[in-house]
């Protein structure tokens, strides 16, 4: 075990995965000689030369298709996209081409890239650089989408994301990159894809939560144990392949839910999650799932705006009061 | 000639085409009598692009097309009776009769493959030669696409990388004046489109997309250019689409006038011709037998084999297995 | 009233609002001499000129940019996307610009364009052109994202987005351009956004559905009726803004719903309906959503699997059966 | 000289640039004070390309621009004072605190607007130049973008559609040499990005982007061709950007060797020696005390205004009004 700190974890996940298997290689902008603007990839480039780390030019659209045939042909790539926001530039490359060649052509070829990103608002970056749009992500088949929250699972998330054979979306968060934790060292510290992670239990609500808003939704469970709620806080870790199991049973004990994710509300994650409950949980619940998330509003840059739209922990706590009232 | 194709090889060239036309006039037909289904792109009197484009290079090298990519396959090497069993949406098929004949894939020999998204194999091909490039091998790729496709964004992304990066990457711009209904001049002010690759400092160049040997040489030499480490080439081969845009095009905008020309300067007839001189009409006219005969048993073996039955893909899937 | 096909109310709509306001325009691939693949803009580059009705060259992501200014200065773009797989290369346009200066420089500009597509299965036209990514566009905030499926609908509410100050996806399918119906002529027929349209009333269980899927819904009503289920179908005709109140009125009555779309159904605008249920009509609610959408696999070309994936009318019976039962 | 500035003009341009340079460096000390919010990116050394290029243009001309604008949005007439209230979140800025200072917009001077997506800024003026061309009327539109933004595919289709209409706009590349923290080398294997105009049938051209005579006059050429409907032009105006990326740059990769000519070729120098051979050393001096007392105005009063109170925003949303 190590103490470090998130962005320390990843950089120390992928030297272990470009040491471990030449044809694990990075590009993105701004990654190299400066070790991308979140520092993460600092020092790799040092460390593995010019050809497996590369400053590219600004062309989302063409680097991500790149990443698709790269992995088709025997590398595998990991791509830094500097803002969750520019996804889009990258969506042609991941629904008509990512998502498709899986199925069409498999048994043929594999599909190992890895697509590193960081989303989030909170620090005034405006209505293009402050958002999370996960639902966009996780709406696209064969297409892995995963959203570590501690410094352990950021390390052991991202190697099995650069060892999975099929595409991963790795989602990072610009408020998270301090945070600090202990992390399992060496190569043998692999977090499966696919599984939540109980972050605390509890008996009267579950709160089901993605990337940054694990921590807001642990810092509700400690407002409501105040008026004596006992809340089970589940970080999903990944969006999709979703861990329907660990929902299931969560919401058997509790029979109340609330869902939280930073991306719009309309057609968001956090809508996903209220279906699936829907789907699977419907006898099981007292209440209506109830859903915390972005208002379907651009994000606004003012502090006093963007604070009041950013999902947070008085929210949740107060969604879940309304579950259990 | 430096670079030129073998005998052999224009026989093989002239055998591919041949195999190429076959496929599509029978497809064509079955079009009318609406045996097949979906949209079909021929490539008549294009031929020369993808088949003598595809024999330039190795076996390992990776090539990728668009919606019109029966020449590529072909070209490639892949078996027409599995291109066939694909289009006709058996279980036989390429893709197990998932793709259609737009997305055909044979990765064995390279061929990744077709797309129907204008404008993906730029960087689909750029991608692969970065591939190359960071394993150190001495493969090429190379990505055959239209003059419709020169004009989307994602095209001056991926050349502007392969110049930059010296990647081992051919892009071939068969440039068959149409993107779908509209002549190129409506969809672009410059009408050379190769000069462009001055802008990604890399060679440019055009050649006559009727002429195999023509197209084999350039080809070969944009391949050796690449081997030798000294990066990407854009090459326009200036052809024609004698077929329309696909078979679900109402048609009324190819004039006869505009036509006649191409249609004299079939490339058929042209490799025909290069090749009566060199083996004689009567070994020419035994490749064209051959090649019928092995057209129409791939047609009456794909249309025996069976249709795939529905599994849901787990891969792809939402959850988790429990 | 006149009979038409889809296709032609489009036409007449288009002609109709070319005529009447001059700052209407036309730019797509194909849609100027040829009139469209899909021949919705037959003879308006002869009636209106190469200026206002404009073929371009295959650039679908400046174009989307293109009519988000043109808009803002005092045009009012038409824009046709060939394809709504297409739509991916549009997303930035949508998601960063679009949907963004609304907002931010409210009471300084109006964003009147309308960006029509058409998309859905069931042809053969393989995994890049068979999709419907409508969560994608719903989940945009200052977006409105209409489906029309009649031919009276489709003139009216594309004559609706046209006058519309904000940007609208116009949604068609290509299975509903040959479909024959009543269509009211004249200038006044507009058909606002934002309302639902009952196609049939009953008591027994509401069924939801956009597009094509409203077809798929009535037929399914015709075989549950054979079993004595009264089905009450509703087109919702406009996905964004969405029309609450039909949803809560209908299940109030029925206490039963099936959501239908043909889009994939993870994180689908069919779970965003799921959802809305969830959040405002849980207590009226006898039995769980069903959700009925494509499963989440890319689209296959070979009939025998297309077909297999298409949501259609006995799917739909059967999702109503099992929450009646 | 032709399109030449007025003396009247050159004296706004001096005083506007100096506006700017004055507005980021009280900016950039509040944001070591930790007074600001997000990112700020300055283009201290770059005044001249924004102001000048504004200046050669008519207030009904539109205009967009980048993350890095405070020139352009200086140029182009907005009034610091709001542009300063945006900037720190105030009610009273140009977007009421929604936008910052990448976004700022003011369409009643046609600057529409700012824009934080690299490249965006070619289709918006394009899309700008569209609805001229539709409507008829004798505007320009003209986008400022980076060398950056230059490999963006969107900057191609843009260029592609301009060229091909002569649609009345002009791509004023200013290449301060870095797309943030990389060198222009290691983002496009060209030098001269002007020279891609030829692929776009357009007339492209170099011009010393620290000379604000020259910026203007180029600029002015360009828009009087548009105007006579001779279509698009690219301007790659050379410059340098001399206080690094923003203000979460972390630095360290722009030498001293390399910055030091550039500094001795600052525009406002260069602006300041002409305009005293023109005016006098006194009434140059004056224009600066003014340019002060404006700038110092506009943050007292900046700071005094109100923030604003959160308000859903109802047409955004979705759900329809019952
Ligand atoms: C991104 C995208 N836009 C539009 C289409 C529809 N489309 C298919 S082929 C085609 C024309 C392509 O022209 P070109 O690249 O010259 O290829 P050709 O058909 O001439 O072989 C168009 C517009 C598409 N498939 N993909
Ligand atoms: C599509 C997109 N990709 C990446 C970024 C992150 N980013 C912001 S500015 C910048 C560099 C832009 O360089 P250039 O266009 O030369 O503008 P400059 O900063 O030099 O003025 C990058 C990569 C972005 N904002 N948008
Ligand atoms: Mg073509
Ligand atoms: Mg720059």
């Amino acid at each position: 075990m190590a103490m470090m700190r998130y962005a320390e974890a990843l950089n120390a996940a992928l030297r272990e995965e470009m040491t471990r298997d030449p044809s694990v290689f990075m590009f993105g902008e701004d990654i190299g000689r400066y070790g991308g603007v979140f520092k993460v990839s600092k020092g790799l480039m040092d460390e593995f030369g010019e050809s497996r780390i590369r400053d590219t030019p600004i062309s989302e659209q063409a680097m991500t298709a790149m990443a698709v045939t790269a992995a088709m042909t025997g590398t595998r790539p990991i791509l830094e996209i500097m803002y969750a926001d520019f996804i889009p530039l990258c969506m042609d490359a991941l629904v008509n081409q990512a998502s498709v060649f899986g199925y069409l052509w498999e048994g043929q070829v594999n599909m190992p890239f890895v697509l590193r990103t960081q989303g989030g608002g909170g620090v005034g970056t405006g209505a293009q650089h402050a958002k999370s749009l996960d639902s966009f992500l996780a709406h696209i088949p064969g297409i892995k989408v995963v959203a570590p929250v501690t410094p352990a699972d950021a390390k052991g998330l991202l190697k099995a994301a650069i060892r999975d054979p099929q595409p991963v979306i790795f989602l990072e968060h610009k408020l998270l990159y301090n945070l600090r934790g202990e992390v399992p060292e060496g190569d043998d510290h692999i977090v499966p894809i696919g599984k939540a992670r109980i972050v605390q239990s509890g008996k009267d609500v579950s709160i089901f939560a993605t990337s940054k808003m694990v921590i807001e939704a642990e810092a509700a469970a400690k407002l409501l144990a105040k008026d004596g709620i006992d809340a089970e806080v589940i970080d999903l870790r990944t969006l999709r392949p979703l861990d329907l199991a660990s929902i299931k049973a969560s919401i058997a004990k509790t029979h109340h839910a609330v869902v939280v994710n930073e991306g719009w509300t309309f057609c968001g994650y956090a809508a996903e999650l209220s279906a699936t409950i829907m789907d699977h949980c419907f006898d099981d619940l007292d209440a209506p799932v109830m859903r915390v998330a972005m208002p379907d509003m651009p994000i606004p840059y003012s502090e006093p705006l963007e604070l009041a739209v950013i999902p947070n922990a008085a929210k949740i706590a107060a969604a879940a009061r309304r579950a259990l009232a | 000639m430096q670079n030129a194709p073998s005998i052999e090889e224009q026989r093989e060239i002239h055998r591919r085409m041949i195999l190429t036309r076959r496929l599509e006039e029978i497809l064509g037909v079955m079009a009318k009598e609406g045996k097949t289904r979906g949209p079909l792109h021929r490539c008549d009197g294009q031929e020369a692009v993808g088949v003598a484009a595809c024999m330039a290079l190795r076996v390992d090298d990776y090539v990728c097309t668009t919606h019109r990519g029966h020449h590529v396959y072909v070209g490639k090497g892949m078996d027409a009776r599995r291109i066939v069993a694909e289009i006709m949406g058996r279980e036989t098929g390429y893709c197990k009769g998932r793709g259609g004949h737009m997305l055909l894939g044979d990765a064995s020999i390279g061929m990744i493959g077709g797309n129907a998204i204008v404008g993906a194999g730029l960087p689909a091909a750029t991608g692969m030669a970065l591939s190359i490039q960071v394993l150190k091998q001495d493969r090429v790729a190379m990505a055959v696409f239209g003059d419709g496709a020169a004009q989307t964004g994602i095209a001056h992304e991926s050349m502007n990388m392969a110049g930059l990066w010296k990647l081992p990457v051919i892009f071939l711009l068969e440039n068959n004046q149409y993107g779908l209904t509209v002549r190129q001049e409506v969809q672009s002010p410059i009408e050379d489109l190769f000069i462009r690759a001055a802008g990604y400092g890399m060679p440019g160049l055009k050649v006559d997309g009727n002429d195999p040997v023509a197209m084999y040489q350039v080809v070969a030499e944009a391949a050796a250019r690449a081997r030798r480490g000294e990066g990407a080439t854009l090459i326009e081969a200036k052809t024609y689409r004698m077929q329309g845009f696909s078979t679900s095009d109402m048609g009324g905008y190819q004039s006869e006038a505009e036509m006649a020309p191409w249609r004299d300067r079939d490339p058929i007839r042209i490799s025909a011709d290069t090749l009566t001189a060199l083996i004689g009409a009567d070994a020419v006219a035994q490749i064209a037998a051959e090649a019928e005969e092995e057209i129409q048993a791939a047609f009456t073996h794909a249309l025996a084999d069976p249709f795939p039955v529905y599994e849901f893909h787990t891969p792809s899937g939402a959850y988790a297995e429990e």
